[in-house]
Order: C-alpha cells, then sequence, then structure tokens
C-alpha cells in the first residue's frame, strides 16, 4: 500500500520519536505525530483496511482468462492467499469482488449484469484480460465491445490472457482504490493539468465511475 | 409463430422427454396433482454461472427428489463468432484466433489448422519442426488433463488436487513459456513448421520434468486411487456404451474409456507420430472411473512420446524453406533482395493458398479435432470450421445423467471435462 | 456457590458478544442499497420463477431423524467413560444393557431398509 | 483411398441411389469429396452406411459453407470416416438462398444433432425432421443468419484521436 510519505528519513522520525518522549512535542507537532502513529483514525478508514485486506472473489470464469485466474488461485507460486482474497464464493451473496475473465458475449451479457446487481455492497468488478476490457480482438456481432458498455468497471487488467503477476497487480491496484487514495489517476500525480489535446475545465474530484468528460 | 420471448423460458424449454411422460413439468412449484412422491418434477437450472459446469455451460435439469430425470445442455454463452473473425483475417492472424476456441488445447488447434493449410498449399514439414511439434503437443495435453484432474476432482470434493494439479501444470507452463514467450497462447506452431527452435537450455528443462511428473501421478493416485469416497463416486456411475458413444460420434477418453482404442496417433499418423512407440490406454465399462485412470494413463504415454521425441530431435530447419510461406531469417534480409521481397510480400499482404478444401483431424486431448479450411485463392481463408470434441461429447451427457443422482451427475460432468471455448467457438 | 460458575457465565457472555457483534456491525456499517433484482431469487445467473416453498424428499427427514437417535446414545456414553472407575462394574453393566438395546433398535432399522437412499 | 477408389464409390452409389444423386466427385490434395443433390442426402448416407460394399459408419462432422459469388450459394459438408478402413470421405451439397431445406440425418448418425442445429443457426440451413430446430450458439432471438459471406461482421470502429469527433459520445 504507497502509504503517504513520512517527511524526511528514518533519523527525522528518530529524532521527533525522542523529542515526543522528552514531553517537548506540543500542540499542532503533538497531534500531527499521534495521527500518523494512530493507523485508524477514523472509523471509515478502518472499515476500508478490513475490506481491503478481505476481498471475497466471485468464482465467475468466462473463457481463457479464467484458466489463468484459476492458477492465480490454485498454484502456490502466486497466490491470492497472501492478499487474503482466496475465500472463492460462488453465490453473488457472499462474493464482493467479480472478476470478469474471459470474453462477454451477448448471450452472456445480461446474465452478468443480473449477477451483478444480485451482489451486495459494496462490491468492485475486475475486468481482466483485453476481451473484457475492450472486446480484444474480437471485433465481431458476437462480443460486447467491452464489459463497461453494461457495467460499470473499477480495474482493467490488460493481457491476453494477463499474467497471474498481472492479475495480481490489478488487485494491489484495487486496494489502493478501497483504501480510498484516489491518486489512480496520472494527471494527479505528475500534475499534468492544461496538457489535455483539447481545454477541459480541470477534473472535478468526486470519486466513484465519473468519466471525464472531453470536449 | 408466436413471439418466442412470450413464452416463459421453462415451456420454450421444455425437455423431450416430457413429451413421453405426459404429464405437466411442475416447474418449481407445488404438486398441483395430488399423487404419491413419484410424479413431482422439479425444473432447475444448473446455469451458466456455477461452480460445476467448468465454464458457462447451462444445464436444464428436470429433477424428481434427488434423481435427475432429464437434462438439456444449453450453450452459446460464450461464443464468440470465431469462426466469422477467421475469415476477415489473413492465414498468419487465423491462427491466433484457432489457438483460443479450445483455451486449454492451443496448441492441438494451431495445429490442426496449420496441417489443414498445408495439405492445401502441398508443402513439406521439415522434421525438426514435426518432432517440436509433437513434443510440444504432448506437453499441452500433460496440461490439459493435469488442469482436468485439478478441477475435476475439485467438483468431487478432493480440494488438494486443485493446489497440486495446478502447481504440476505451472511447470509445463514454464516450458512454453521458456520455448515461445508466452504462458497461454503462445502461436508457437506456424504454417510450414514452427516459429523458432527451441532456446539452449530447453531440454534439460523437458528432461527434468519428465522424470518429476512420474513421481507426482503417483502422489494423485496415492491420493485418490484407494480413497473410498473417490471410488464410490466414480464406480459405475455415468455409463454410455460403446455402441451408443460411437453413434453420438464420442472420440477421445471418453470412447477408449468404453474398451474402443481409436486414436488418431495410432491409426492415422500425422507428423511423425508413427516414429514414436507408445500405447493407446483402453478401459473397460466406461464409467467415470475408466474416464480418469484413461487420462492418468494417457499422461504416461505423452512422457513417453516426449522423451523419444527430445532424444530423437533431428538438426535441420524448424520451418520450410519455402519462401512464399515462411519469413526468411532476419540476416539474409540485408544480403539478399530476393528475401526482403519476400519478406515484405509476406509481412505486408500474406501468403496466397491455391483455392480448394481440406479437413485435417488431429488426436486432441478430448477426442478428434477436426479443422476444415476452404481456401478461394485469396490471401484469407474463405471458411474455418473446427470440428470441436467437446461440442459432440457434449451430447452425450444426457445419455450418462439419466436416472442418476445429482451427485454423480456433477461427477459426469467433471470427468466429461467440456471446454466451452471450444464448444461455443 | 454461584462463584465457582463465573468461568462458565463469562465464557458465555464472551460467546454471544463477539457473535451478536460481527452480525450487528454488518447490518450497521454495510451501505445498503435495496433493488429489484437484488430481492429475486438467484439461479445461477437467470430469472428464476422458483417459488418460496421447496419441498425436499421424505429420504432427507428419515437420515436426520436416525442420525439424531444415535448421536444422542454418544453423548450419554461420554461422561460414563470418564468417570468410570468412580462408579465400578454397576456402571460398565448399564452402559452394556444401554448399548444392546440401541443395538436392537439399529439391527431393525437396518434390516427394514430405512438406511438405503430412496 | 485415390482418385480411382473415389470413382468407383461414386459409380456404386449412383447405380445404387440414383443417377441424379451424384453431381461430381473431387480429389484434391488427398481430400476425397463427392457432391451430392440436396434432395438425396438422406439416401446417399443411408446407403454409405448400410448397404455398401466398404461402409463408412460414423459421420464425424457435419458444416455449412458459404460460396458467396457462386450461385448454389450455401454448402454443407458431411465427413464419414471408417474406422476398420481408417480412411475418411467428404459429402458436399450445394443449396440456394431460397429455399435452404435439407433432410436430417439424426436417425441415420445421432451425432447430427448439435451440429446441424449450429448449421442452421449460422447458415440458415433448415433440416426437415429435426426434433429440436432451434438456434443453439446466438441468443434464440436473434435474426438474421451471422456466418452467410454477406452478413456484416459488426463490432466497433477503432476509436483514434483523429476519428473521434465522429462518434461524439463514444463513452457511454
Amino acid at each position: 500500500m504507497t502509504r503517504t510519505p513520512v517527511e524526511g528519513d528514518l533519523r527525522v522520525r528518530q529524532l521527533r520519536a525522542q523529542q515526543m518522549l522528552r514531553g517537548e512535542l506540543a500542540g499542532r507537532d503533538l497531534d500531527e505525530f499521534v495521527e500518523e502513529r494512530l493507523l485508524f483514525t477514523k472509523l471509515e478508514t478502518a472499515q476500508n483496511w478490513a475490506r481491503k485486506n478481505a476481498i471475497f472473489p466471485l468464482g465467475f470464469g468466462l473463457a481463457c482468462c479464467a484458466i489463468e485466474m484459476i492458477t492465480v488461485i490454485g498454484s502456490p507460486r502466486n497466490d491470492l492467499a497472501r492478499f487474503g482474497a482466496e475465500a472463492i464464493r460462488f453465490t453473488p451473496r457472499q462474493a464482493d469482488l467479480l472478476i470478469l475473465s474471459g470474453r462477454v458475449s451477448i448471450k452472456m451479457a445480461p446474465i452478468i449484469r443480473r449477477l451483478y446487481d444480485q451482489m451486495l455492497e459494496p462490491k468492485w468488478v475486475i475486468a481482466m484480460g483485453a476481451c473484457a476490457s475492450s472486446a480484444g480482438m474480437f471485433a465481431n456481432y458476437a462480443v460486447v465491445q467491452g464489459a463497461d458498455k453494461f457495467m460499470p468497471v473499477d480495474v482493467y487488467v490488460p493481457g491476453c490472457p494477463p499474467r497471474p503477476e498481472a492479475l495480481i497487480y490489478g488487485i494491489m491496484k484495487l486496494q489502493d482504490k478501497i483504501m480510498g487514495n484516489p491518486d489512480m489517476g496520472w494527471r494527479e500525480r505528475y500534475q499534468a493539468y492544461g496538457t489535455e489535446e483539447r481545454e477541459a475545465e480541470p477534473p472535478r474530484h468526486e470519486g466513484g465511475l465519473e468519466v471525464p468528460r472531453r470536449g | 409463430m408466436t413471439d418466442p420471448l412470450s413464452v416463459p423460458y421453462r415451456e420454450r424449454e421444455r425437455s423431450v422427454t416430457m413429451e413421453r411422460m405426459g404429464e405437466e413439468p411442475v416447474s418449481g412449484t407445488e404438486a398441483t396433482v395430488e399423487g404419491d412422491l413419484h410424479d413431482e418434477l422439479f425444473t432447475i437450472n444448473i446455469g451458466p454461472h456455477h461452480p460445476a459446469t467448468h465454464g458457462v455451460l447451462r444445464l436444464l435439469t428436470t429433477l424428481e427428489g434427488e434423481v435427475v430425470r432429464d437434462v438439456k445442455p444449453i450453450i452459446g454463452y460464450v461464443h464468440t463468432g470465431i469462426e466469422k473473425s477467421c475469415e476477415d483475417h489473413q492465414y498468419w492472424k487465423v491462427i491466433t484466433f484457432v489457438e483460443r476456441m479450445d483455451y486449454l488445447a492451443y496448441y492441438f488447434n494451431a495445429m490442426a489448422f496449420c496441417m489443414a493449410v498445408e495439405q492445401l498449399l502441398g508443402i513439406e514439414v521439415p522434421p525438426r519442426a514435426q518432432y517440436l511439434r509433437v513434443a510440444h503437443m504432448e506437453l499441452n495435453r500433460i496440461a490439459s488433463h493435469l488442469f482436468a484432474f485439478a478441477t475435476g476432482a475439485l467438483d468431487i470434493g478432493a480440494v488438494t488436487m486443485l493446489w497440486w494439479g495446478c502447481r504440476d501444470r505451472d511447470l509445463v507452463l514454464d516450458l512454453f513459456e521458456m520455448s515461445s514467450g508466452q504462458r497461454m497462447h503462445p502461436r508457437y506452431i506456424q504454417v510450414g513448421g514452427v516459429m523458432e527452435d527451441i532456446p539452449p537450455g530447453w531440454e534439460q528443462k523437458v528432461r527434468s520434468f519428465l522424470e518429476l511428473m512420474p513421481k507426482r501421478l503417483d502422489q494423485y493416485l496415492a491420493l485418490l486411487d484407494r480413497n473410498e469416497i473417490w471410488l464410490r463416486r466414480l464406480k459405475g456411475t455415468g455409463i454410455v456404451s460403446q455402441e451408443r458413444c460411437l453413434e453420438l460420434g464420442v472420440t477421445g477418453p471418453l470412447l477408449r474409456a468404453t474398451g474402443h482404442p481409436w486414436d488418431l496417433r495410432k491409426a492415422m499418423p500425422y507428423s511423425s507420430y508413427d516414429h514414436f512407440e507408445f500405447d493407446v490406454p483402453v478401459g473397460t465399462v466406461g464409467d467415470n472411473y475408466d474416464r480418469f485412470k484413461v487420462r492418468i494413463d494417457e499422461v504416461r504415454e505423452s512422457i513417453r512420446i516426449i522423451e523419444q521425441a527430445v532424444d530423437g530431435l533431428p538438426e535441420g530447419p524448424w520451418i520450410t524453406e519455402d519462401r512464399k510461406v515462411a519469413l526468411p531469417p532476419r540476416h539474409e534480409l540485408a544480403t539478399s533482395m530476393e528475401a526482403l521481397i519476400h519478406h515484405f510480400k509476406l509481412v505486408t499482404e500474406g501468403f496466397r493458398v491455391p483455392p480448394g478444401e481440406a479437413y485435417a483431424a488431429i488426436e486432441g486431448p478430448r477426442g478428434e479435432l477436426g479443422c476444415f479450411v476452404m481456401a478461394d485463392g485469396s490471401a484469407k481463408p474463405a471458411r474455418v470450421h473446427m470440428r470441436d470434441p467437446s461440442f459432440v461429447n457434449l451430447q452425450a451427457l444426457p445419455e450418462m445423467a439419466k436416472d442418476s443422482l445429482i451427485a454423480d451427475f456433477i461427477a459426469c460432468v467433471a470427468m466429461l471435462d467440456p471446454i466451452l471455448g471450444g464448444v461455443d467457438r | 456457590m454461584l462463584k465457582s460458575y463465573l468461568p462458565a457465565l463469562v465464557f458465555l457472555l464472551l460467546g454471544i458478544g463477539v457473535g451478536s457483534a460481527f452480525t450487528l456491525a454488518n447490518g450497521l456499517l454495510g451501505p445498503k442499497r435495496p433493488g429489484r433484482v437484488k430481492s429475486q431469487p438467484y439461479e445461477s445467473g437467470l430469472p428464476s420463477d422458483v417459488r418460496k416453498s421447496f419441498r425436499f424428499g421424505i429420504s432427507f427427514y428419515l437420515i436426520a431423524m436416525l442420525f439424531i437417535l444415535f448421536d444422542i446414545e454418544v453423548v450419554f456414553l461420554y461422561p460414563v467413560a470418564l468417570q468410570l472407575d468412580a462408579f465400578g462394574v454397576f456402571a460398565l453393566v448399564e452402559t452394556i444393557v444401554f448399548v444392546v438395546l440401541l443395538l436392537v433398535a439399529f439391527v431393525f432399522v437396518w434390516r427394514r431398509g430405512a438406511l438405503e437412499w430412496k | 483411398m485415390d482418385a480411382t477408389g473415389l470413382e468407383l464409390i461414386a459409380q456404386r452409389v449412383r447405380e445404387a441411389v440414383g443417377d441424379d444423386a451424384v453431381t461430381d466427385t473431387s480429389f484434391h490434395r488427398e481430400e476425397a469429396m463427392i457432391g451430392i443433390a440436396p434432395v438425396r442426402v438422406h439416401d446417399v448416407l443411408e446407403y454409405l452406411r448400410d448397404r455398401d460394399a466398404e461402409p463408412w459408419p460414423y459421420l464425424m462432422s457435419v458444416h455449412g459453407c458459404d460460396y458467396l459469388p457462386d450461385e448454389p450459394r450455401l454448402g454443407v459438408h458431411y465427413q464419414l470416416l471408417s474406422m476398420e478402413r481408417c480412411d475418411r470421405l467428404g459429402l458436399k451439397t450445394r443449396l440456394g438462398v431460397d429455399d435452404p431445406h435439407l433432410p436430417t440425418v439424426i436417425d441415420l448418425f445421432p451425432t447430427a444433432d448439435f451440429q446441424e442445429r449450429e448449421a442452421y443457426d449460422m447458415f440458415g440451413v433448415v433440416f426437415d425432421g429435426h426434433p429440436d430446430m432451434r438456434r443453439i450458439l446466438m441468443p434464440e432471438d436473434y435474426v438474421g443468419w451471422p456466418q452467410r459471406r454477406d452478413f456484416p461482421i459488426g463490432g466497433e470502429p477503432v476509436l483514434y484521436t483523429f476519428n473521434e469527433s465522429k462518434y461524439p459520445r463514444w463513452y457511454d
């Protein structure tokens, strides 16, 4: 988890801990010091921390990416248990992560939408592989051109099929998103405003699924 | 004709046997007819999203208490229109599409398609390429069977097999990654031979894998073969007679489990399979246990084949010398003009195949995998059709599941090992 | 006298406390967004017209009864087995009679074929 | 199986079933293919399975084809296999688009059930007498026969920055 960078290196932190012990820290510094040390400052953060470390994926295999997903879950080499996500649930009632692993055909789309609706809140969706993200190479009559046409998707994992490590990186990105630090977009991280191809007001910052309006 | 959707889908999917039984299926409601226990039928969907259906297969099952009276497999939930997309791409790119049909036996799909195109082109595949193709296909067969053991045993309750199966399957995927750069769908088999020669350390890795694999198989059998639950669940369930299998066009481990030794590698050898001596494992009764045992023995036979293939690997080119079909090596581009022209023609437009039709069939892990290619002289195939074994074997499922308990029915689906990508194409 | 039961009481309270904490936490903290589709029965992703009433076969009921019958028998044997030396030979004979009686019941049930699954 | 063997089979079929049954035979790249008249499919297959000197007891594959430029556009192929002689034989029928009807062969080869439904689903070839003539791969209320060559391949055009303005609200 990318923790907000503490000012200075270890040396600085040791000095501040020393001052705190001698009672020389006071006022705002003391509050800041305590705030930093206490992980669960708010119930909200505690909840997100608990949800992040215990994701229950819905065992939902469509096509070839499902084989890689089962390999991620089943094979001891790269294992989802390290992220607390190896408890695969097969009913949408008990799952909170829907990994769309494979190509979404037009006959299957209503069923996936119904499964997504039947999942309980809070729920997230990972579009694993090129076929779920954008129908990949199957630009034809039978495949929905990207799962986000009919349901909100949180993390897109590229690859056909993505390597197990790629899926695990996708889940780590999802954990960042659950933890609530929204600096996922590269524009915020590199303060790249004003470089869009055409002028657009700086992206409004409410989280969730607002797609940036362009042009 | 009434609008098909106005009729609730259970009536629309009326199972054929219901007419013969002559009573209205009580779809999930109380028994309207106060008879004795036996005539209350209950129709339920073991539907597209289900842990035991190995993908998105929908089984409309009519149950009577615990006994399955009738099953109607409804497929198409992962139909990707691959055959239509193939007609829109050059012969090079079709291999990528064809590999994604049966996503556990990708080397076999590419091999069937390449054999059909080579038959149309009439080119000769060099011996080294044939041996490499055989080695990779048999490795893929082992990987596919391992995955079948992993998920099949998981459905029946032996969860350890999932970890073991995936652990050993990863070893095979490392070999694929080393030889072709990708774990799944590597596009290693090209028209006319193989993409590249194998890297130097590959043979040692394969040999170490081949020594390890029999020990792993003994581990599986130690876990399963003397396990009373496993034997009681598999022995004597899901029996389909040999004549019925042949009528239904069932091929592969299911047919060999009934005792019929039909294996295309032995009967109609292709790609130098006649150079290797191996046996065809055959079952006796044709129940789920025989299917499991036939697959275990097939893995042992594949190990023998790979050993002979890797030992006797001949020297020479790994792809055909015919420049019209295969890309010339990079160093030649700097020197010879023809190589540059051939390279340019191949990369921009792809090779042209004279008009004709060819049906090439090989022995996939699930049965006969045939590829029908129709060429109209242009650089794109006019029609590519894959005769997928799972698609045809699925028709035997209602026969297996008739009057069996739900648990045995799930064991039948597990041992049938359908791959829905190949079924729905 | 009450003092000696305190650990059992604390154990009981802890059990109820932790159990209810988890269930209530779910209800209180989890976001609630009820939906029409969310409340419909789940049938492998398809619209389902299975009514609430689900009638299961009689053989389940039979097997459950038999199981309870012979399970309770074991419950009686534990205390006797623990204090066998305190009670002496009398307890041994007593349990043997008890077991034989149930054995007769078991043979009867077995002969009647209630154990085979119909 | 070579060219002469194929001619012998064709000759025997002509005598047994009728002169109009076999339209043409082709032996290209050791691929034996016999063309049959659509009406005669059931009789020819029955003859080849039961009454022929060299029987072909197993049907491996039934698949449709679309020869768009040539006139009788739709084609249906039957791949027969004989396990004793380890040999294959292909049968081909050509159908017009206006009345794509063929007699079903389910009573002879039960394996054709799913494959005929797929040929119907993809090409619109109706097999008379098939017990369950419905779509198998596409949704049941789908209109059109997807794998015919004049059916558009569908999908979405690839979006680049230069053609993005053509689809203003592409992200809906």
